[in-house]
């Protein structure tokens, strides 16, 4: 259920100049996490719309949840600059994770892009199995979660727009050529729209089931307003599903990219 | 004494004065995992059309200094479908329905206006004040003429209150009250979002898919009073003040200035519980002034 | 290399796109204690009259969300206090002089037309938009064959470029834009602020002695780019786009929706450096898109 | 002339719950204050109005300013809010102060309202002689300053409308009993206008010259915007001054209450 409630900042890291990592104290809401959920974070007074971040990592235990976002604008600047013990107004957890269970004995593949990566990683982290994790960033100083990943997950490759890091190109590249090498179970990826589709093409022409997560503006965060519409293809042609009730993760042969 | 919150509107009693405004709480059933609904005065469904429609391609909001800008299209299951899957679930909650309806035609609206009158809600809202519409939507409430056509039609056929809801792209908003009072309608309802546009200058492109989109929320808050104060002073029939409205107190401006109930929308993205703290705020307002009823603030402005 | 910032518009050479609007910087001495006034565009000083006008009684002033309505309601000394007293002082500044002019009639709008000419104010800014008096002001700016008429008449006495400047409490603002044009506005200004209202809950008496004001601040930024777009679509002189402008990144917004100059106002009061700190917000944007001049901004916008 | 600065909280005291006494660090801006003038504050960056706040008093040689001001709305609330280290905007110092040079020999009677006590105390504090002063609150708890007052007036008097502490009663009439006795060569008067207007009437019936600080909503601070107009008997009829600029401290005779 999704609850609106006060959530302490405990420990704040600053991954890069622009990225930060967020732990924040949300009481038995961290049992409601699950990778592909996010929770919409107010930004101080003066912006009347909530922020929507992924949920990157939760400790059920410690009532905890880590969220790890980039300055994109003036809310996630306004986020950057609050501090350790200071309070957030969060809304959620919110919408439809990924569908991890029941998968076939075969590994899965993860694919992320950018500050696609922290539910990718959250999701791999709980999916048991030999799986493989491709994650492409824009150039070396953008690269995020290496050393978590390589923790959760069989090969990890990391790929940068600019080959100041790691392999020189697209991550869509390597995940054909994994999908050349090795059967899948299934794919999960979260990033750009553009590699969002890509992906979703390989997939198609593999014939592996595949999970995007997408991104749409948000209003209400609830389902309520319709705003954050994503073409579907449905039963009777297109139709507009809402990412934060209906997705964000979605099959990806029902996208219309 | 607790002040008296109810409220009676077209002849339907309310009880307390706060609505939730169309297209911001969906059918409810959203809202209703944060307070139980029949703490709401009522609830206003989101703009149903004859037919279901799929609604405009996003991106379909935009933020803007304390507002918001949104294009939505009036997506939505048809009225069939709303009376059917959604109106039930409604019912079940001891508080006021209002239908809000759009029709591209005279006769879209007449045919609503008449299927709607048959099912169990409280008031009907026909909104001629859309902008994120091609057809129909703003075109009918920009012009008095065209109001006065589409209010008297209309009125034919509905068998419950009518509320005409008002657009404020307008040049002189009370010529287009008295007009739809002129036509029949039961109350009015005011305001529907403001045209506007947002730009985002990386990509060069409006941020709405739609390049323009309503604008909400507290930005507008001082024109809807504004509104509503002129419309007050030109028409006999009850209001329904909108626009901005995220407290108790700007609650209780509205109120002044002329609205017999209120609306609250867009507050409620940034805060789930907006409709029931303006409730309370409304209430702790008569309190502190020791007022014993709700009735003593519509209207109750002090002109200069 | 520095991006060019120079601007022609309406024949006369800018020597960037940023003003100061009309009535939020007196005749410039006080912000001349801030910065030297020639790093501006050029100033629009507050709006004149034929004789001096006291303006209306206070509270002139109440605060919105993100905006503030005003009432002052064009008190100035009158045109020939302004000519002889103020317009000296500006003139020692490297910067061109808007004169804005409001009349009750169409022979007072001619009468000041063709003195303003005669002194050396660089450009004619007719305010046909004010909602703060009751003859005149508004009244003109709101019916397209009285902007038509009103326009075509003081454009006989204007020897200087005349720029109109339109309301935006209009249903259609084109069609008064198309009939300024037609009526031989050189170029249009817009927008003027939007008519609104706040109440003080404790004594119920509205905020301001007039009862209404005009809305300005970043609440209307939204608004006045959808206006700009509009207009910038319907007509071919060129604008002058205002409303809610408080950094350079609104500024760009406001040129790439079809604005050849801007004018800074109400963001003055949070900050009297605004309008340096819009030019200097506007060359950043330029250098970090790597353009070269400023004019690759005027309706630069990608629509949808 | 004025400025546009960053002033640093310096310290903070609550003289009630609704009633705050900051010291501000200005550097050398100290040395332009004088009673009577103000300062305008930014009070958050969802507030577009600056806050007019007078001077209560000031150290050149610190470079600091007091202020007092109490909860009226949302932005003395704001300021209420801020800690010490805190930096504000301000924009001043603004306004013509009160003309305290130039008085005969006879003893000056300050005359003080509520929260315009603070510009009241400053101009005694820098008038030689043998001062008296008559200060008027709602209640017990409104009263401010009282401490400080009686170091630099010769008599001073505190009066409450609710008898709750001092003496019952309104200050005019305090203010009335003491023209009776006593001969004195200015009033200087601050406080609701009400108060103002009767101390006006006094002085006008006993030949006094007196000055009054008036109040007005305020837009620009500089006198650039016309709306904190005030209405002034001019030589061609009553005209519309302006407190910012020509104000706050105007002659008595000259006001239209
Ligand atoms: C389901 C979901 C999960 C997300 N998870 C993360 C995450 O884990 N880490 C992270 O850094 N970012 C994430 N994002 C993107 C993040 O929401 C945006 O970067 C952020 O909203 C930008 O806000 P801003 O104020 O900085 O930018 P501005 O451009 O100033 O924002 C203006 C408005 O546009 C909206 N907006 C702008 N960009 C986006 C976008 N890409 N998606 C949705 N709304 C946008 C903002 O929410 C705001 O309403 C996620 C988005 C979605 C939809
Ligand atoms: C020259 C001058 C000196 C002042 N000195 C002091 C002082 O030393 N201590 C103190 O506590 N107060 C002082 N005031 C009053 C103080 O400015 C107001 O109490 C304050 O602006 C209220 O702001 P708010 O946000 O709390 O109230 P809100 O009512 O939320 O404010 C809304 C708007 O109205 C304006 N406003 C409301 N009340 C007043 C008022 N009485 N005068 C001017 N503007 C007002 C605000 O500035 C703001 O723009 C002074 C006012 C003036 C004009
Ligand atoms: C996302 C969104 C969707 C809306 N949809 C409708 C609608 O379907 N029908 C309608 O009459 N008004 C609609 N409105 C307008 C609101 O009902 C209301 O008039 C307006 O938002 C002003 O109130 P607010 O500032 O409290 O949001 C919508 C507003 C928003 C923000
Ligand atoms: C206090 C004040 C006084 C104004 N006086 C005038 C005026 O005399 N003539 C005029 O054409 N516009 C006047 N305006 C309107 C502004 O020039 C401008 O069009 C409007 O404020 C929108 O811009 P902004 O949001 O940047 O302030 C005034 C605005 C304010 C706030
Ligand atoms: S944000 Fe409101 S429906 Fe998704
Ligand atoms: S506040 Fe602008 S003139 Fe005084």
């Amino acid at each position: 259920m999704i609850k609106d409630f006060s959530a302490q900042i405990k420990k704040i890291s600053a991954l890069s100049d622009t990225t930060f990592d967020f732990e924040l104290f949300v009481g038995e809401t961290a049992k409601e996490a699950a990778p592909g959920r996010f929770v919409s974070i107010s930004c101080g007074d003066q912006r009347i719309l909530r922020r929507p971040i992924s949920i990157c990592d939760a400790s059920p235990s410690e009532g905890t949840i880590r969220i790890i976002f980039e300055i994109r604008g003036e809310g996630t600047k306004w986020l950057s600059e609050q501090k350790v013990g200071g309070i957030l107004k969060v809304l959620g957890p919110v919408g439809n994770g990924f569908k991890l269970g029941g998968l076939c004995d075969l590994p899965a593949l993860f694919v992320a892009g950018g500050i696609g990566t922290p539910p990718i990683y959250y999701a791999a982290k709980n999916t048991p199995g030999k799986n493989d994790l491709v994650a492409g960033f824009r150039n070396k100083s953008a690269v995020i979660l290496e050393e978590d990943m390589l923790h959760i997950a069989n090969a990890v490759m990391v790929c940068t727009d600019d080959g100041s890091y790691g392999i020189h190109g697209l991550v869509t590249t390597e995940v054909e050529k994994l999908l050349l090498k090795q059967q899948y179970g299934a794919i999960f990826a979260c990033g750009p729209r553009a590699m969002l589709k890509a992906t979703a093409e390989l997939a198609e022409q593999y014939h592996i089931p595949c999970q995007v997560s997408l991104e749409e503006r948000m209003g209400c965060s609830v389902g309520a307003c319709l705003v954050c519409a994503c073409a579907i293809k449905g039963k009777d042609g297109m139709e507009y599903k809402h990412v934060c009730k209906d997705g964000p993760v979605f099959d990806a042969k029902d996208v219309q990219f | 004494m607790k002040p008296t919150m109810n409220v009676e509107f077209c002849g339907v009693e309310f009880k307390n004065p706060v609505l939730t405004a169309s297209g911001t709480f969906g059918f409810g059933r959203e809202y209703s995992s944060f307070y139980d609904l029949s703490e709401l005065g009522g609830i206003c469904i989101k703009g149903i059309t004859p037919k279901k429609r799929i609604g405009n391609p996003p991106p379909r909001i935009a933020e803007t200094p304390m507002g918001i800008l949104n294009s939505v299209g009036l997506q939505n299951p048809g009225i069939d479908a709303f009376i059917s899957e959604e109106l039930p679930f409604l019912k079940q909650f001891d508080t006021r329905v209002i239908a809000n309806i759009s029709g591209n035609t005279v006769s879209e609206y007449c045919e609503m206006a008449e299927k709607i009158s048959d099912s169990q809600v409280d008031l009907i809202e026909m909104n001629i004040s859309c902008p994120n519409v091609k057809a129909g939507g703003m075109a009918f409430g920009t012009s008095s003429s065209m109001v006065f056509d589409v209010v008297s039609e209309t009125k034919k056929y509905a068998k419950k209150p009518l509320v005409v809801k008002l657009s404020p792209n307008v040049t002189d908003i009370t010529e287009i009250a008295v007009a739809a009072e002129n036509a029949g309608a039961s109350g009015l309802s005011l305001i529907n979002t403001i045209l506007g546009m947002r730009i985002d200058i990386k990509t060069k492109r409006p941020i709405l898919h739609q390049n323009t989109g309503g604008l909400s929320g507290p930005a507008v808050l001082p024109i809807a009073i504004r509104m509503v104060y002129q419309v007050k002073k030109a028409v006999k029939i009850p209001l329904i003040g909108m626009g901005g409205i995220s407290c108790g107190n700007d609650a209780v401006e509205m109120m002044l200035a002329g609205a017999s109930l209120v609306s609250v929308g867009t507050a409620c993205f940034s805060n789930p519980m907006a409709p029931i703290e303006v409730r309370d705020g409304i209430q702790k307002y008569l309190e502190d002034c020791k007022r014993s009823s709700v009735h003593d603030l519509c209207g109750g402005l002090i002109e200069y």
